[in-house]
């Protein structure tokens, strides 16, 4: 009965600066994000990305963390004792067997998204799997005020990743496909992720496309996030982070419902918590951490 | 199965009449200032007999049929929330508070225009959920917040200082709406007040008391527009005088055998607020030819009982029945203070059993055959201690249904999980639908 | 000594059913803080605060909706589960009606001899609740003494009171010592000695207290107590969450809740009429919100204890569907940070998965710790 | 004549045909986005295997979430109802029927006639259905008909401490990394269902002439768990519990 394809899943990848030449770099620092989906590790030469790996997470954390720092020091020549200091982030923060320290993937989500959209972010979002995060940051990216979503996965990555495996749609296509109908839906009311599910079905049935099913599910969802968000306050420059950036389906419909268009990035949206994970470890390096 | 036999009906000529009084009462509320008049809001609990010594032009607007009026408008009730949820109250709270703050806050009145702001809030506590309303309220529109505590046992074991207490706070209450406004306090006005709160609270007991006859000459889906305007202000003369041509009215259907439900066959009552978006499941029930006559919300919210002569429930006998002459202040509020206190729905804060034995007592009189009961989550104040009532219930073999939802907060109440459960419970009353009820439901 | 009140949260009932045994007096369950203990213990009896286990439970359902707090289902399963069947009597002054379910369950289906409900004036800011209460709680003496068949005289109303408030003044004693810059106390073991006051014959507690005096000055924890905390909300005694917070790089050095501080924080003071002095103690108790109206008399409270305590943050603990304390939270949370206190809101059932709030609690903590990484 | 009961559910479609009080053939299929049409093609299987045409057919009646979606039904009963009479027709002495679905369980209280005198439903609660295994499983890694079996092997108890199913899932999560046992931790998602159902069957009162039908009655890890939760060693659990209602649904007929 259980589908073989995973269409919830991202696809994994990694990437590598063109030109860089670790070994000149003075620092090397690393930042591994295990979250509950999905696993980044990230690498950072004198600050400079270098490398990094996006691959999903197994229910057994500790390897996940070695498969994607394996992945990212792929070809590089690079190896983990290379790594100067290591910063572990996410669900498995405190299982990633080779770093020296864990920090919370809220301080890491701020952080990388002052790095990757700027200093002028104050808002963050951070949709996860589990949950989902409305974060407040200076001009550092350090943490002034965070909530996070309560007893209820509504509003969470899941919810979306529950859909395209029932409408065996690949993730990264739902946000289009959501635009794709005459006209928008009414929302969905079912706040508990576990009925999203039959309530689709239900929708079917009476004849509702698998589009307009998707229209509703983003937009409920965008305005749930969007009532997180306004318990936090949302100031311009407002940055979103984690895989649901990647859906344009909830992000435009989110613009709409704050009347504010979030900052656009070159980064991989995911990468965000691996990438302020390194970040700090650059930083307790340059402070003299061993 | 033999067709039932079918009652004649008739339209309720009172109907309109109580519809206009309700939006008047909007009207005049948001209208009150312009005229020079005071405004003050508050609980449909609080003694609004009191303010009235103010003078002719004092007008009210209570939160709980506020927030109900929004309730039916799904997309706005949902606004009203969602501008709650925001400002970072649970979502657990009181449906009607959340929506009544979010009306506030976005400061938009859902009879148009903005929201008035009243020159005082008055209130009393005996659910957890009242003073913090207007608490909030108060703090949030920066004017005075008076607040009677109520909390002294069921009237069953009402003492003199237990009373005294409620009437000493009614005193200091008078004082401070007095600086508030910068009126001079008139007691004929007060006096005058309490008398027509006992006539309509009294009246609105004798007409549930009618609803005794088979066929019943009302259904409690009829009952929930006709009741709430004890819950705007019963002190109004123009409220005791509506009470009283219904009265009149519901008494000649009676006589005449008029029902509400024409294929009447099975008597239930239900529980607490029902879900206001969804009326509509009163209806399917009357597809199986059952009438609900009532509730002990939709009786003892604003009706006030009393022991008959025979030892059965019927309207209070009010002061003026009784030959009493109100005097003074004091003598007024003692009054209001204990006539209040009778209030069958404020009995069961504090004994679920008080409950059971009332809603027996209404199953035997009122000749029913089961009982709904709405596990309420939009009203902890009305819910408290059902389960226990439902246990009295089937103790005392009473068929029982309960079901989840919320009087003001679409996102907890399940249409389709609801009517089938409704369907699996006419089951289990030996019911199946008539399809003469069905087809004239289909036609109309 | 310390470790002599976990023993008794943990044998809670043992030591109740030993008291009995070795006494022969009575033990009435008491229904939330608001109950008149110096009457009971003017009457020798052991008044046993009714609280939660904070386990899985399955036996409330048909007795109380889910939409109620879990607190309040949570003790009522104690009593269904037989684990209070030693109580002969059992006694709620009026604070939520939540709380009163159980009261109103356990009446029904736990019958005790003695059951009494002490309608006890909500709005304990009026004046006129002074002279009304003081009826109240005389009439509560007098069903105790019709009970127990023996009158309740003036000296044994001075001897409750004496001992009630001995009790009230060491743990504000012991409660002094957290504000030390090394607290000798983890929050978790305050939470013991406090909660234990609740259910433990007053007099032995107090003994252990002055014990523990004595070593508290030599007492040293074995760790960095790290960030200063504060705990303010609904009842919670759920030790696990306290020893997750404390695990993570922070003490608890003060509480605002019945569990803790706000039972036993001020003390009757006896004057000519020892009823009123008794009842005003009450009254004049810091409220819990539910008895917190008109003013928010409660929020500078909060406020001069995290000054006092010098706490760093305060942890904002909602038990779920607690109304009052939804009632306050908000506004109390823009209060303390207004007044440079950051909080972190939680949402508490009776059980809590620890992963996720320990999340939150590093996550506030690394907020507070600030610049180290930066 | 063929009397035949279809469980229109909202994960599978069950149909059954009956002959004088016998059951003919059986046949489970999806149920996919159309119900309909999914009910007709586990319909002509059951036909197939009885060897029967669509003749033979005397009476369709359905149940389940789907029964109003089915045009060519000659009437639907409610799921309380045909769960009864179902359980009563196969176990003559059960009193109370505990019907596990994928998204709604249900204790049904009846008399020997299989008449429903009582029951309650889990409101909208997935931790209460089989739905919260199926996420549960999901979080573990381990496929669904995997998940009882493996529970079998824990060698510890430790409470479910989430109360809503979605945060289950993250306490799974924290528990895999904090390197608890599989089976340990499939063990206490059981308890925790169990204990849900149990708090809801507690509504209607626990008789112990009791018997589990729905999917959920199939996995042995739920049923060790229930038994150790009402604290009865002989849990009665339908052979084939998903066909319960099909077969009730089909008795309905004529009562």
């Amino acid at each position: 009965m259980a589908e073989l394809q995973e269409y919830w899943r991202w696809t994994e990848y990694t990437w590598r600066h063109p030109e860089m030449d670790w070994r000149q770099g003075k620092r090397i620092a690393a930042g591994i994000d295990v979250g509950s989906v999905s696993s980044q590790a990230l690498i950072l030469v004198d600050g400079e990305i270098f490398a990094f790996s996006n691959l999903r997470t197994g229910s057994n954390s500790p390897d996940s963390a070695n498969n994607a720092i394996k992945a990212a020091l792929k070809d590089t020549g690079m190896e983990i004792k290379d790594l100067q200091y290591t910063v572990g982030t996410g669900y498995g923060r405190v299982n990633v067997p080779f770093a020296n320290r864990a920090i919370t993937e809220i301080a890491c989500h701020a952080r990388g998204a002052n790095f990757m959209a700027g200093p002028k972010v104050r808002t963050v979002l951070d949709m996860g799997g589990q949950d989902c995060k409305a974060i407040h940051c200076d001009e550092r990216g350090k943490v002034t005020n965070f909530l996070m979503n309560d007893k209820c996965a509504a509003g969470t990555g899941r919810g979306m990743e529950v859909m395209a495996d029932l409408l065996s749609i690949p993730i990264k296509d739902i946000g289009d496909l959501s635009f794709q109908v005459d006209e928008e839906p009414q929302p969905v009311s079912s706040t508990c992720v576990v009925f999203a599910k039959s309530e689709a079905l239900g929708l079917m049935r009476s004849g509702w496309s698998k589009n307009m099913v998707l229209a509703a599910y983003c937009s409920a969802m965008a305005h749930r996030v969007s009532l997180l968000l306004g318990r936090i306050g949302v100031e311009d420059q407002f940055f979103i982070t984690g895989g649901i950036a990647k859906n344009p389906g909830i992000v435009k419909r989110l613009e709409q419902e704050l009347g504010i268009q979030a900052v656009k990035s070159q980064h991989d949206s995911q990468i965000a918590g691996a990438l302020g994970a390194g970040l700090f470890a650059d930083t307790l390096l340059q402070k003299g951490a061993q | 199965m033999a067709t039932p036999t079918k009652y004649p009906t008739e339209a309720l000529k009172c109907w309109p009449k109580a519809k206009e009084l309700r939006q008047q009462y909007y009207k005049d509320y948001a209208s009150a200032h312009d005229r020079g008049g005071i405004r003050w809001s508050g609980g449909a609990w609080a003694f609004d007999a009191v303010p009235m010594g103010l003078g002719d032009d004092v007008h009210v607007m209570t939160g709980e049929p506020y927030a109900a009026s929004i309730a039916f408008d799904r997309k706005f009730a949902q606004e009203c929330q969602d501008a709650t949820d925001a400002r970072g109250w649970a979502r657990d709270l009181c449906s009607y508070m959340r929506i009544y703050w979010g009306s506030m806050y976005l400061n938009r009145f859902f009879f148009g225009g903005e929201f008035p702001k009243p020159d005082f809030y008055y209130q009393t506590q005996i659910c957890c959920s009242h003073a913090k309303w207007d608490q909030e309220a108060s703090l949030y529109e920066k004017v005075p917040f008076y607040c009677i505590d109520v909390c002294v046992g069921p009237y069953e074991t009402l003492t003199e200082e237990r009373l005294n207490y409620v009437v000493k706070q009614l005193h200091d209450s008078i004082e401070g709406m007095e600086k508030t406004t910068g009126r001079k306090y008139d007691d004929e006005k007060l006096i005058a007040a309490v008398h027509n709160e006992c006539r309509s609270t009294s009246l609105w007991a004798e007409i549930c008391t009618l609803n005794k006859a088979i066929p019943a000459p009302l259904d409690e889906k009829t009952m929930f527009s006709l009741y709430v305007l004890n819950t705007l202000q019963r002190s109004s003369k123009q409220i005791g005088d509506f009470y009283e041509e219904l009265r009149d009215e519901v008494k000649d259907r009676v006589a005449r055998g008029i029902a509400a439900v024409p294929y009447e066959r099975c008597r239930i009552i239900t529980d607490t607020q029902p879900p206001w978006g969804f009326l509509k499941i009163y209806r399917y029930m009357e597809q199986f030819g059952v009438v609900s006559v009532g509730s002990l919300y939709t009786f003892g919210l604003e009706g006030i009982f009393g022991e008959q002569e025979d030892g059965s429930w019927g309207p209070r006998k009010t002061p003026q029945q009784l030959g009493i002459k109100i005097k003074t202040r004091d003598e007024a509020l003692r009054i209001t203070a204990d006539w209040n206190l009778s209030r069958p729905q404020w009995q069961h804060f504090y004994d679920p059993a008080i409950k059971t034995r009332m809603m027996l007592r209404i199953v035997n009189e009122w000749k029913l055959n089961g009982v709904i009961l709405h596990l309420n989550r939009g009203c902890e104040g009305l819910t408290v201690g059902s389960s226990e009532n439902r246990l009295g219930l089937i103790k005392a073999g009473v068929p029982v249904m309960t079901y989840e939802g919320n009087m003001a907060d679409e996102k907890e109440f399940d249409e389709r999980r609801t009517t089938s459960r409704i369907e699996s419970f006419m089951e289990t009353l030996g019911l199946e639908q008539i399809p003469g009820a069905v087809a004239a439901q289909a036609a109309s | 000594m310390v470790e002599k009140f976990k023993e008794w949260y943990v044998n809670r009932h043992t030591y109740a059913k030993q008291w009995k045994e070795q006494t022969g007096g009575k033990i009435i369950g008491t229904f939330c803080t608001y109950v008149p203990e110096e009457i009971l213990v003017a009457a020798k009896m052991l008044p046993a605060r009714i609280l939660g286990s904070h386990e899985p439970q399955d036996v409330t359902e048909p007795h109380i909706f889910g939409m109620f707090c879990p607190f309040c289902r949570d003790a009522l399963a104690q009593g269904l589960k037989g684990r209070f069947n030693y109580l002969d009597g059992v006694v709620l002054a009026h604070s939520c009606i939540h709380f009163r379910q159980t009261f109103n369950s356990w009446r029904i289906h736990l019958p005790v001899e003695f059951s009494y409900y002490i309608p006890m004036p909500n709005t304990v800011q009026t004046p006129h609740a002074r002279s009304y209460h003081r009826v109240e709680v005389e009439n509560f003496k007098k069903a105790i003494e019709e009970y127990t068949g023996r009158p309740i005289t003036e000296q044994h109303l001075d001897r409750g009171i004496e001992i009630l408030n001995r009790n009230r003044r060491l743990l504000r004693k012991v409660y002094e010592c957290r504000k030390l810059d090394n607290p000798p106390l983890t929050g978790e073991e305050a939470m013991y000695m406090a909660v234990t006051s609740q259910f433990i014959d007053k007099e032995e507690h107090s003994n252990v207290l002055e014990a523990v005096l004595k070593e508290l000055p030599e007492r040293k924890l074995p760790r960095d107590s790290g960030i200063r905390l504060m705990a303010v909300g609904s009842e919670n005694d759920d030790a696990e969450f306290f020893k997750m917070v404390e695990s993570v790089g922070s003490t608890v050095v003060i509480d605002e809740q019945c569990a803790g501080s706000r039972y036993f924080w001020n003390e009757s003071v006896p004057n000519g009429d020892r009823l009123a002095a008794i009842a005003n103690r009450y009254l004049d108790r810091p409220p819990c919100p539910v008895k917190d109206y008109p003013a928010h008399s409660r929020f500078q409270h909060v406020l001069n204890l995290a000054k006092d305590y010098r706490a760093q943050g305060a942890i904002i603990m909602q038990e779920k569907f607690c109304d009052p304390h939804e009632g306050d939270n908000p506004r109390l949370k823009k209060f303390l940070e207004e007044n440079g206190i950051p909080t972190l809101s939680l949402e508490f059932d009776s059980t809590n998965p620890l992963g996720p709030f320990r999340i939150r609690v590093e996550a506030f903590l690394e907020t507070i710790r600030g610049e180290e990484l930066f | 004549m063929i009397k035949a009961g279809i469980d229109v559910g909202a994960k599978t479609i069950k149909v059954v045909l009956m002959e004088d009080g016998k059951i003919r053939a059986k046949a489970k299929v999806l149920s996919g986005f159309d119900q309909e049409e999914s009910a007709k093609e586990a319909l002509e299987q059951a036909l197939k295997e009885a060897g029967l045409s669509r003749e033979a057919i005397g009476s369709i009646v359905t149940t389940g979430n789907g029964r109003k979606a089915i045009s060519y039904a000659s009437g639907d009963v409610t799921e309380p109802r045909a769960a009864a009479l179902g359980a009563v027709f196969l176990y003559p002495s059960v009193r109370t029927v505990i019907d596990i679905g994928a998204e709604e369980s249900r204790a049904i209280k009846c008399d020997s006639s299989g008449k429903v005198l009582d029951f309650a439903v889990n409101e909208k609660c997935a931790a209460g259905s089989g739905a919260f295994t199926e996420a549960m499983a999901r979080a573990l890694e381990v496929p669904l008909e995997e998940m009882g079996p493996l529970s079998l092997k824990a060698t510890q108890s430790i409470p479910m401490n989430a109360q809503c199913a979605v945060f289950a899932e993250s306490e799974v999560i924290s528990l895999i990394h904090s390197k608890t046992q599989k089976a340990d931790i499939a063990r206490a998602v059981h308890d925790g269902l169990s204990s849900r159902v149990v708090a809801m069957v507690r509504r209607v009162g626990l008789d112990p002439e009791l018997v589990l039908i729905g999917g959920v009655a199939h996995n042995p890890g739920f049923v060790e768990s229930f038994k150790r939760t009402v604290g009865i060693d002989d849990v009665r659990t339908a052979e084939e519990p998903e066909f319960v209602s099909a077969i009730g649904a089909a008795l309905a007929v004529g009562k």
